[in-house]
């Protein structure tokens, strides 16, 4: 019997998957793209939730996450033409004027 | 005359000199004549008051009085500033202020071409006012006060001429060794104020009389009064310059010679002996205390008068003899006899002022200190070598004059109560005899010897003295007149208060006595004015013995010693502590940890968004483990 | 507003009227500088003149409700302690003011920080309540970062004037941050939630703090105000920042700011925690030995004019250690006077020091000598000084040491030997202070020097002394008052055996 | 709906809407005047608020709350907004390129800050604190020539990024195990049902990424280097603006939502105060340039303020509101000095502040206020701040914390003093004198003027700071 | 919106939907375990294949996969959502981006940092063992089914949530503006 638990576990599993590319990748573009991971995790759990509750809310929640993920990835892929076009890189651990 | 009246005279004795020093101090320091009138004056009123005092203490005057004031006072504590009249400080404060009359009218002559004048004379009156604080004090606080600023006066007068390393270094000397014996001094001071209420509790006093009622109805146990005592004359040690304390009093010659004659001759070191004789029914029930004086007066006594015999300044020899004498009055002291003592104080103050002032006449005359270069001085200073000559007469015992009889008083008592001591005395006034026959007839006998140029500032010839002015020839005479009448003027009967043992006039130690001086004025005559042998040969004879006095037995060395080895290296040791351990290592150690942390602490900012997303997850992980699993 | 409120207020107010003086104006912001100590040091005489001792107790109170919420006002007054630290600072403060004429750049931003100084401390000695009492004395101590960092000198060659600064404010801050937590801990033991004194001694007294907490807040007390006190070893701010200090900085810093450390010691701490006073004032009483006698040797050990003092005031603040912690009404009576005698002795030796500095730009003591002859007038002046601070009778400092060795005879019998002692140590680098600073032979590049000839020179440093020596006469003038204030005290917190102890076995 | 309530919000969205209509339509020359125009609107706003003052309420089905804790926090938002306004005027008058925009983004995230101050609702939670954040994203990125400022905007956007889904999951933990996102039936459910592990695992996920935002230690990483890089009003408005709304939406939450949890989070924030505060201290020491020094000195502040929390007692909680008002004042002076100064000589290095006090001694003695106010030197208001949060945490108990926090008083003056060093101690390099503009200055003098203000007459501010949160305990 | 509602309506009516949503515990268990592991395999492929359009591609199916579980959970609307959102809108901008910017391969590579990448994977194993256990514990009592149906969180979104959605727009705003503002080539000055 599939219980919220089990979809609370997978969700973590792609939270943990997510977390963890942010760490080992270095391009920008994946960085944004390991987000989209962590976003999704999030949702999966409230969608879970929601259905085990029985209330919408959490259904909602995803609306607007959802939402903001897209506006994340705008705004970040603008900054990531921006690495390139000024510092011609993309990889995220070679921009590291701001140290220390 | 009522007490009051007295007691007002005796206040106004005391306090005139030191008004005398703040007028000078505030109006008169670019007024020479003034301040030297100011000085002169105050003196002689206080003076007059003391002839008055004595007048009425023998005609009847109710003694003791006291008075005192409350100096500091608050519930439950008082410090009294209070005077006490008794025969013993009428007695000295006659010495005192009748000496000191004489130096300050001499010093007018001496000091005239100084620049310092008023300012010399500002510190002689507040060294007389310290001085007469002294005398008068009922109480260890006043005493204790006027005790520091003679020593105070005695700094800044040694140091008169400051810019003279070697006076500037004597005065530190003398108000440094000082220092140390009233650590002792006030140690004692402490100890004997804690006990002097034997219920303990508000009522302990600082008062002389109140420890005398204390001590003398027993309740204090005996070794208490004997670390008492013996704390207390840590403080005669400093101030009457006893071995071995005694190294500042020779090298405070630097100073004018008036300023030897008043405060290093004549009174300031007789202090001690005057406290000795002040609280001598402390020592009196303090047996220990006692032969401790005692044996330390005899031992300086002895070695003085060794150390006076090798010197060659004649400022110095007087000093050692000064030094001599006063081991005599410290031993009989000693010995129990508080009027010997004040005897011998009395008018050793007359002889050796005499001597110190007539020495000074010789050094105004010759701006020379060393006898060797002198001679013959009898012919062109005749009153001065005369007075001189009555002087050293009397320091050596002649019979007759003043210092016989006192000078016998002690031998009698130290006959009658210490055989020991009896025949340390009775070498030491031989060795008197041979000393000051040496600077007698080196000095004022024989051919001159000086070549020195004639000071461009200074009349008569060159190397030819002359004699003084009257200014400084008629207290010569004065004093010399004293030396002869003060075996007369029965000074023991006066005193016959004080406690402690009185042995009369003994035939048998005046035999003696007078064979040792005579000894040593024959010796004294052979080789200095026969001069059967010169000073060279005597020294071959006695190299060891004449090299160990000549270096003054190695006490100034062991200080130096003292000074720079372990004080110094105690100082550069805790300079270094600080300055290594204590700044450089704890107070800097922890900045330098400090701003280390944050040094390694921004490394954690690696600049490397990836690490700060890991540190974000570790953080977040962390959290969740202690919080949730733990 | 009464007469104590006034006495903070008027260099507060002058402070206010120097942020709109022009800076060119230099002549009017020293006018307004003079003009406001001016005043405070009047007031202060009043103070000393009008304070009725028959009375004692808090006098002049002004009480306004600050924040009531967590029990704190503007609450200031005198008792006989505060009256004496009162003085002491108005003395200290005009004289500084005066010594500063020989400020000769950025004079406005100078006297600004000076006034702000002086403020500071005028609030610690007045506050009755715990919140301002912190507050004025950080405000004392922040200001002698700029005052020491700008105007200041090179403390030596190993420590430049900014090291010194920086580690006297930290030093200080450190200080001040352990004591104000001793002090939230009081607050918050107390349970009235107040940080009114006069309320929190009528508490204390009735229900005293557990003695295990008492024990435990003490040393934060202790430690926090001994820091400026100076206790031994959290001393080695204080000579470095002396020597580099602009003299009326020093003369403040040492005559006036470490006596805020004792005065706090007393004021609050024993005050307030009697038990733990009881516990922790003998250790105090041997850690003070260390102060006198090390502190001495090191000071001999010195060359240069300033760390000499530098060192030696904080020889001396071990007597007023020393003197309080024998809690009783002779030694406590002893280590005030003291306060006040070494203050402005202290004061005298840092303005005469700097008087000789500006012209002659050295402090060696090497490199001086001879001085007298040039400058006879400070010279002299010198030789009082040194005479007061070797406890010379005729200046304050006698009279406390006596007090001090008389109270803390019966209760710490060697600790009061090694500090008679130290009477000789100080005696042995004051003496050679003078020898070689000023007598011997004059050396010729010192013709140029020029004496203090005009009154006006002449004003603080004769002020300074005639002070001591009115101290050192006339003991019954001070005392008394002081005694309302310390006998008050002890009689709170039960430790008025009058003369503690019995008589010696 | 009950509209009053978020009046402030609403006119904030309604000046955002302005200036984009304005900057459209106006011509390059025009668009000079949107800071005065911001500037204005942001004062009636102020206005507004103030009419606001004792009113109360819940509208738009319980999401939102009008009430003394929003409205104060509110008025800390609005005036650093305004503070940010009038650097920001400064600083676009030497960069080239577009400005209407960045008038648009502070009113924009200001809203966003003023509706965290009222969200009583986790979903509007999430929604106003993604407003906020993407419009400082965009503002920390703004100057697009400069390579500091796409790597700021860059770090703080990933990084934003993963404290927003951090948040985002702690929410969905949250929910998953009360069904509940509002907070008042979070609460009561809360205190009906023992709390389950994952309630705890939520609430301390959204702990992580409000932490984030507040830059509490190991969630701070990016402070300095955004504040580094970002346009330096940029950096103000994160210090003053982001941290206070950050401040308000935790306070809120914890000790109203997870009262009932206390026991779990006051502990975590003591551990996590201490910390905060040394390594922000810690770190500032070696830092050389300005603005990562006050970086680094806000995480040390974050500190202080968690103390204040972690105590959850009136007295903390009304000194973190009273410290968030001095912390506005005095870091908003400091700021307003370093545009000024860096406008004038292109530098944000501490060394170039040498001898300022000669070239400058408005701007060097407004520093030194607001150097000091920041070390908590009395009678300045960051000292009483200072003084009431030790305070709280005495009384909590929590000794060793205000040991830690006393401590940091002392690190903390030391760096600060290095800056005055420079100013104060060491000589110009230049003479040139650098003169501020009138409304400049008395904006700066009006800070001064609060940082002395509130710290010598603090009762009236600190009875408003406890009116605020009175309701909670 | 439109749009949506009729997609919906359509797959709604679908058999497949009604199927694996009302048949028994072991098919959707079977659906679940199914869906779970394309998901969290593609999103390991997604973070850990080399090329940026294979990470592209895979993350696509992880999101698909995310949106059938979504509909397992019936949530019809989010499903739908998910694949118009993510497949059609966020994706495709990435591979604009990717394309625009025309990255090759080297500049795509994982980080060089073994240090991080072991770090990294290791706290990801650490957090999802802290994770699992609070997880684990988290089994709900049996709810009605409301089905996310477009009507119920309409309904929802314009009534209780209105403000929220509201507040979006101006995120949306924000969003835009900054997107121009930093994506813009020219400077004009």
């Amino acid at each position: 019997m599939i219980n919220l638990h089990h979809y609370l576990v997978a969700s973590a599993a792609l939270f943990v998957i997510g977390f963890v590319g942010m760490v080992t990748r270095r391009n920008a573009i994946l960085l944004l793209l390991s987000i989209e991971i962590l976003f999704n995790a999030a949702n999966l759990a409230l969608v879970a939730a929601s259905r085990y509750l029985g209330n919408l809310n959490g259904q909602i929640l995803v609306f607007f996450s959802m939402t903001v993920a897209a506006a994340e990835v705008s705004v970040g892929l603008a900054i990531a033409i921006l690495l390139v076009r000024h510092l011609k890189t993309l990889n995220a651990d070679e921009v590291r004027l701001l140290k220390w | 005359m009522v007490a009051g009246r007295l007691l007002t005279l005796a206040w106004v004795a005391w306090f005139a000199p030191l008004a005398a020093c703040l007028m000078i101090t505030l109006v008169g320091l670019q007024r020479r004549r003034r301040a030297a009138t100011l000085a002169v004056g105050s003196l002689l009123l206080s003076f007059l008051c003391a002839v008055t005092l004595w007048w009425h203490s023998l005609h009847g005057a109710a003694l003791p009085l006291q008075q005192a004031f409350s100096w500091i006072r608050f519930d439950g504590f008082e410090v009294p500033l209070g005077i006490l009249l008794d025969p013993l400080s009428i007695l000295m404060l006659l010495v005192v202020t009748g000496v000191g009359s004489a130096i300050f009218i001499y010093s007018t002559g001496y000091m005239h071409d100084d620049p310092g004048y008023p300012r010399y004379f500002a510190c002689l009156s507040l060294f007389a006012f310290a001085m007469l604080g002294i005398v008068l004090a009922d109480n260890w606080i006043t005493l204790f006060i006027s005790w520091e600023l003679v020593g105070l006066a005695s700094y800044l007068l040694i140091g008169f001429w400051y810019q003279r390393p070697a006076a500037a270094d004597a005065g530190k000397k003398a108000f440094m060794v000082n220092r140390v014996a009233d650590f002792g001094f006030l140690l004692g001071i402490l100890l004997l104020w804690s006990v002097s209420d034997p219920l303990g509790g508000a009522h302990r006093t600082f008062a002389l009389p109140a420890l005398k009622d204390v001590i003398e109805h027993g309740y204090l146990p005996q070794n208490l009064l004997n670390i008492g005592a013996l704390l207390i004359f840590c403080g005669v040690l400093g101030k009457s310059a006893q071995m071995p304390l005694h190294v500042w009093l020779p090298d405070a010659m630097e100073g004018p010679t008036p300023v030897s004659a008043l405060i290093h001759a004549a009174t300031m070191v007789a202090a001690g002996v005057y406290l000795l004789c002040r609280v001598f029914f402390l020592f009196d029930a303090a047996p220990i205390a006692l032969s401790v004086v005692a044996w330390v007066g005899g031992i300086t006594a002895f070695l003085a008068g060794c150390m006076a015999f090798v010197q060659n300044d004649l400022k110095r020899i007087l000093a050692y003899s000064t030094l001599s004498q006063l081991g005599y009055m410290v031993m009989a002291a000693g010995l129990g006899g508080p009027v010997a003592a004040m005897y011998h104080l009395t008018t050793h103050a007359c002889f050796k002022a005499l001597l110190f002032l007539g020495a000074g006449s010789v050094i105004h005359a010759l701006h020379e200190q060393e006898i060797w270069k002198m001679g013959g001085l009898l012919k062109t200073m005749p009153v001065t070598g005369g007075t001189f000559l009555i002087g050293a007469a009397a320091l050596a015992g002649f019979p007759g004059l003043s210092g016989f009889w006192s000078k016998d008083e002690i031998l009698a008592l130290a006959w009658h109560q210490n055989w020991l001591l009896c025949i340390v005395a009775i070498v030491t006034a031989g060795l008197t005899a041979l000393y000051m026959g040496r600077a007698c007839f080196v000095v004022f006998f024989g051919q001159p010897r000086s070549h020195l140029p004639r000071p461009a500032n200074h009349a008569g010839r060159g190397g030819h003295a002359h004699e003084s002015p009257p200014v400084m020839t008629v207290p010569l005479v004065v004093l010399a007149v004293f030396t002869i009448i003060a075996g007369y003027l029965g000074i023991p009967e006066y005193l016959h208060q004080l406690h402690g043992v009185q042995v009369g006039f003994n035939e048998i130690v005046a035999v003696i006595s007078v064979l040792a001086m005579s000894t040593g004025l024959w010796l004294a005559y052979q080789i200095y004015y026969r001069q059967v042998m010169t000073e060279q040969q005597l020294i071959q004879r006695g190299m060891a013995v004449y090299q160990a006095l000549v270096d003054k037995l190695g006490f100034d060395t062991f200080y130096d010693w003292l000074v720079l080895r372990v004080q110094q290296t105690a100082a550069k040791l805790c300079s270094l502590f600080e300055r290594f351990i204590l700044i450089g290592t704890l107070v800097n150690g922890t900045g330098w940890v400090t701003r280390t942390a944050g040094g390694l602490l921004r490394l954690c900012q690696t600049g490397r968004v990836q690490f700060y997303v890991l540190v974000f997850l570790f953080g977040m992980t962390a959290l969740i483990y202690v919080n949730v699993l733990r | 507003m009464n007469l104590v409120s006034w006495i903070l207020g008027a260099p507060a107010l002058g402070m206010t009227l120097l942020l709109f003086v022009p800076r060119t104006q230099e002549a009017w912001v020293r006018r307004i500088a003079v003009a406001a100590t001016t005043v405070s040091l009047a007031l202060a005489l009043i103070l000393v003149g009008s304070y009725d001792r028959a009375a004692g107790g808090y006098q002049f109170v002004t009480e306004i409700p600050w924040v009531p919420q967590v029990g704190i006002a503007f609450h200031v007054g005198a008792d006989g302690i505060s009256v004496a630290m009162l003085l002491l600072h108005a003395l200290c403060a005009w004289t500084g003011v005066l010594i500063s004429y020989s400020i000769k750049e950025r004079v406005k931003e100078y006297y600004l920080f000076y006034l702000t100084l002086i403020t500071g401390v005028f609030g610690v000695f007045a506050s009755l309540d715990l919140f301002f009492f912190y507050l004025f004395y950080e405000m004392a101590v922040i200001p002698m970062y700029p005052l020491i960092g700008i105007w200041g000198s090179d403390a030596s060659n190993a420590y430049s004037k900014e090291y010194a600064t920086m580690k006297l404010t930290l030093y200080l801050t450190s200080g001040a941050v352990l004591a104000l937590l001793g002090l939230l801990v009081l607050y918050g033991g107390s349970g009235i939630s107040t940080f009114s004194l006069p309320a929190l001694e009528h508490h204390l007294a009735l229900h005293p703090l557990p003695p295990e907490l008492q024990r435990w807040i003490f040393p934060f007390l202790l430690i926090g105000f001994g820091v400026i006190a100076p206790l031994w070893p959290f001393h080695s701010w204080s000579p470095i920042g002396h020597a580099a200090a602009p003299s009326a900085v020093s003369m403040l810093h040492a005559g006036v700011l470490m006596k805020l450390g004792s005065y706090a010691i007393i004021r609050i701490a024993i005050s307030l925690l009697p038990e733990g006073a009881a516990a922790w004032l003998p250790l105090v009483a041997t850690v003070c030995i260390m102060n006198i006698i090390y502190g001495g040797l090191v000071a001999m050990a010195q060359q240069d004019a300033k760390f000499i003092i530098g060192y030696s005031s904080s020889s001396h603040m071990g007597y007023v250690l020393l003197g309080l912690s024998t809690l009783n009404i002779i030694g406590l009576n002893g280590a005030v006077y003291l306060m006040v005698a070494h203050g402005w002795m202290t004061a005298l030796a840092f303005a005469l020091i700097g008087f000789i500095y500006d012209q002659a730009h050295t402090r060696m003591l090497p490199d001086w000598g001879g001085l007298a002859k040039q400058l006879p007038f400070i010279a002299t002046a010198v030789s009082f000084m040194a005479m007061a601070s070797a406890g010379v009778p005729g200046f304050g400092n006698f009279v406390a040491e006596l007090l001090i060795f008389v109270g803390a005879w019966e209760k710490y019998r060697w600790q009061t030997v090694a500090a008679v002692f130290g009477v000789v140590i100080t005696a042995t680098y004051l003496l050679r202070f003078v020898r070689s600073g000023f007598f011997g032979e004059t050396l010729s590049r010192w013709d140029e020097l020029r004496d203090a000839t005009t009154p006006f020179q002449r004003l603080p440093f004769v002020a300074l002394i005639v002070a001591l020596l009115i101290l050192g006469c006339w003991p019954n003038g001070l005392l008394p008052i002081i005694d309302t204030g310390s006998r008050a005290l002890l009689q709170r917190i039960g430790a008025s055996t009058m003369l503690a102890g019995g008589v010696l076995p | 709906m009950n509209w009053p309530i978020l009046a402030v919000e609403l006119a904030l969205a309604a000046l955002a809407l302005i200036v984009l209509a304005l900057d459209l339509v106006w011509s390059r020359e025009q668009q000079e005047r949107l800071g005065a125009v911001t500037t204005v609107g942001l004062l009636l706003i102020l206005a507004l608020w103030w009419h606001q003052r004792g009113a109360s309420g819940t509208g738009f089905y319980g999401l939102a709350v009008l009430d003394r804790f929003a409205w104060y926090m509110k008025g800390l938002i609005l005036g650093a907004s305004l503070l940010v306004v009038t650097m920001t005027r400064e600083f676009l008058r030497r960069l080239p390129g577009p400005r209407g925009e960045l008038y648009l983004l502070l009113v924009l995230a200001a809203t966003g800050m003023s509706l965290l101050t009222a969200t009583a609702d986790l979903t509007l939670l999430f929604v106003s604190l993604e407003l906020l954040t993407f419009s400082l994203y965009v503002m920390t990125a703004y100057v697009r020539t400069d390579a500091r400022s796409i790597e700021a905007g860059l770090k703080y956007l990933i990084l934003g990024a993963v404290a927003s889904a951090s948040v985002l999951y702690g929410i969905a933990m949250l929910y998953s195990q009360t069904g509940h996102t509002r907070y008042d039936e979070l609460t009561l459910h809360l205190m009906t049902h023992p709390p389950t592990p994952a309630v705890l695992l939520g609430m301390l996920l959204i702990l992580s990424g409000l932490g984030f935002k507040i830059a509490m230690v190991p969630f701070h990483l990016w402070v300095p280097d955004v504040y580094e890089g970002a346009p330096t009003p940029v950096a103000a408005f994160l210090a003053v603006g982001s941290k206070t709304a950050g401040f308000a939406a935790l306070l809120r939450l914890l000790l109203t939502t997870l009262q009932p949890l206390h026991a779990q989070w006051t502990w975590v924030l003591a551990a996590l105060s201490g910390a905060t505060m040394l390594y922000g201290n810690l770190a500032a020491l070696p830092q050389k340039n300005i603005k990562r020094l006050l970086g680094y000195s806000s995480i040390g502040h974050v500190g202080y303020l968690l103390m204040g929390l972690s105590s959850a007692s009136v007295l903390g909680t009304a000194g973190v509101l009273f410290y968030l008002l001095a912390y506005l004042l005095m870091t908003g002076a400091a700021f307003l000095v370093v545009v000024a100064v860096s406008q004038r000589i292109g530098s944000d290095r501490i060394e170039d502040y040498a001898g300022l006090s000669q070239r400058s001694p408005f701007l060097a003695a407004a520093m030194f206020v607001a150097l000091m106010s920041l070390a908590g030197v009395p009678p300045l208001a960051g000292f009483f701040g200072k003084f009431l949060l030790i305070l709280s945490a005495v009384q909590g108990q929590l000794f060793w914390l205000a040991a830690i926090g006393a401590v940091n008083v002392v690190i903390s003056l030391y760096y600060y003093l290095l800056v005055i060093k420079q100013i104060y101690l060491r000589p110009a390099r230049e003479d040139t004198e650098l003169t501020v503009g009138l409304p400049y200055r008395f904006v700066l003098y009006a800070c001064l003027a609060g940082i002395l203000g509130v710290g010598i007459f603090q009762r009236p501010f600190l009875a408003l700071a406890t009116t605020a949160i009175q309701s909670w305990f | 919106m439109w749009t949506i509602n009729k997609m919906f309506s359509i797959i709604g009516s679908h058999n497949f939907v009604i199927f694996f949503t009302t048949s028994g515990p072991h098919v959707e268990a079977c659906f679940f375990y199914l869906f779970t592991t394309v998901m969290l395999v593609a999103a390991i492929g997604a973070v850990a294949l080399r090329s940026p359009i294979y990470s592209l591609l895979s993350l696509l199916v992880s999101m698909f996969a995310v949106a059938a579980l979504f509909v397992l959970l019936h949530a019809f609307f989010v499903a739908a959502l998910q694949v118009l959102l993510y497949a059609g809108a966020i994706l495709v901008l990435f591979l604009f981006v990717i394309m625009l910017l025309n990255l090759n391969q080297q500049e795509l590579s994982r980080t060089r940092q073994h240090t991080l990448l072991v770090l990294g994977v290791g706290a990801g194993l650490v957090l999802l063992s802290v994770l699992v256990p609070i997880l684990r514990l988290t089994a709900a009592a049996p709810a009605p089914d409301t089905p996310g149906t477009i009507t119920a969180i309409g309904r929802l979104l314009f009534t209780q949530y209105l403000l929220p959605f509201e507040v979006t727009s101006l995120l949306l705003l924000a969003a835009i503006v900054g997107a121009v503002v930093l994506a813009k080539r020219r400077i004009d000055t």
